[in-house]
């Protein structure tokens, strides 16, 4: 019988961490390898060396398994974001703790950061960031709003603004990602590189 | 709660709905889905009752293959 | 007989650019939907409507077909980058010439921009880039160069500094070709938007 | 000079530098390559002569498949 009560699964789910990191490790791996549409439920269960019918049980379908896996990683994203950052803090300040955090989560979840690049493309981001995203995108908001009140930041669009703000960062980690940077010059990220050019976007910035 | 998964050949809108007015007036039946895209058409029944072989006659009876998919 | 004279070949190439075209715009598209490992000659005949044998007369094999591609198109790029670029130009002056450039061709070219993304992370980049960056690499490190000498750019090392002169405008240009910016934001490149960016970036340059 | 197109079932190593005695040691033949990521292991060969029968013979002899690749 394939039946079984949801107590038991979430026993089950406790007891089998592993088996659910198995999965969600293996799903970004699969997505990331053979994108969105190539990814089917039958092929992760065979990565996994578990039966479909096993899958099934935690997820309706792929789209339910890669929402789920996409609002869970995009949380633990958005929470290491946020670490020791307010949205009262000074420009300068709050634009450090971001960059730190935001490098600091990218070198240790390089899988989930690729696949939130990848997801950026298709319909699943507009669910995933609605999901995530409550608190998160007033706050940035707000720290924006008052670092322009405080003259600590010039008055700009937002894709003006955004494009300095971390264009630049997320330039450095994706050299980073590809061991390369232009022209394919060797590249391994650094501290000292990123701290100077945060230097040059606060500069950039201030009013 | 249990929750009860199928392999069946429900392909087509219109075997979906005729499955759909099955399974929604189901005493026991709480939600259902299929996944289409996937080659075994996956069928997953949240039910009220562990009744996977009362479903699957019924879904049998309406001319559909309906088989459990193992763990 | 499916043997046929060089002579012919090269008549054919002249008279039958639509063709070769047609094999451009293909394989460029086939390559951004399945991958470089996804990708075949024989979905690329049957994509261009010409039989395998015919495809095997102008490319020895997939990767000879993806570097002379990449050659070629690469070649355009570079010759639509240094448009009205001299690198004894003042920088300010030198860096708008280049944003123009890179975005004109951005956003005339986008198949290809996104294959040049794409191809970054494989194997046919460096041969790639081995045969188009002559003089286009030199002439911007001399660029940068007689811009640090002239005191008009902070001297930083390459990765600051290209993440901070590009790293926005590929940014802005990125936003563009998904329609969309930061939290699904929608998004459509403005000319405005793109010379309030540049500022910022040349406040922070400037020495 | 003419280029020359077939479909084979050259595979394996062994098989490639069996192939590659009999054709860098052939008079008319420039330069050959094998596709051997294609399900048609395609054979292109720039060659002197207009010579496609012959060397589809000289192959077929040693044992492979060797066919024209129609245009």
């Amino acid at each position: 019988m394939n039946e079984r009560s949801f107590i038991f699964v979430s026993e089950m789910r406790i007891r089998d961490t592993n088996k659910e990191l198995s999965v969600k490790h293996h799903a970004m791996e699969l997505l990331l390898k053979d994108g969105f549409d190539g990814f089917s439920m039958q092929k992760l269960a065979k990565a996994c060396d578990i039966s479909v019918g096993t899958l099934y049980i935690y997820y309706k379908n792929k789209e339910d398994l890669i929402i789920r896996i996409g609002i869970e990683e995009g949380k633990r994203m958005m929470k290491a974001t946020m670490k020791n950052f307010s949205p009262d803090m000074p420009f300068a300040a709050g634009l450090k703790v971001q960059w730190e955090n935001r490098s600091a989560y990218w070198l240790k979840n390089k899988q989930a950061s690729l696949f939130f690049e990848n997801i950026k493309h298709t319909h699943y981001a507009e669910v995933i960031l609605n999901e995530i995203s409550d608190g998160f995108r007033p706050t940035m908001q707000q720290f924006v709003k008052n670092s322009i009140a405080k003259k600590e930041l010039e008055f700009l669009s937002f894709e003006s603004y955004w494009s300095v703000a971390f264009g630049p960062l997320y330039t450095l980690l994706k050299f980073e990602q590809n061991g390369k940077s232009v022209g394919n010059r060797p590249y391994k990220f650094s501290k000292k590189v990123m701290y100077q050019t945060l230097e040059l976007v606060l500069k950039a910035l201030k009013p | 709660m249990h929750i009860l998964i199928f392999k069946t050949n429900i392909e087509t809108e219109d075997a979906r709905k005729e499955l759909g007015s099955l399974l929604n007036s189901h005493r026991s039946i709480i939600d259902w889905n299929i996944d289409k895209e996937d080659v075994d058409k996956v069928l997953r029944i949240e039910s009220e009752l562990n009744n996977t072989r009362e479903i699957m006659t019924t879904i049998n009876k309406a001319g559909f293959i309906c088989e459990e998919l193992p763990d």
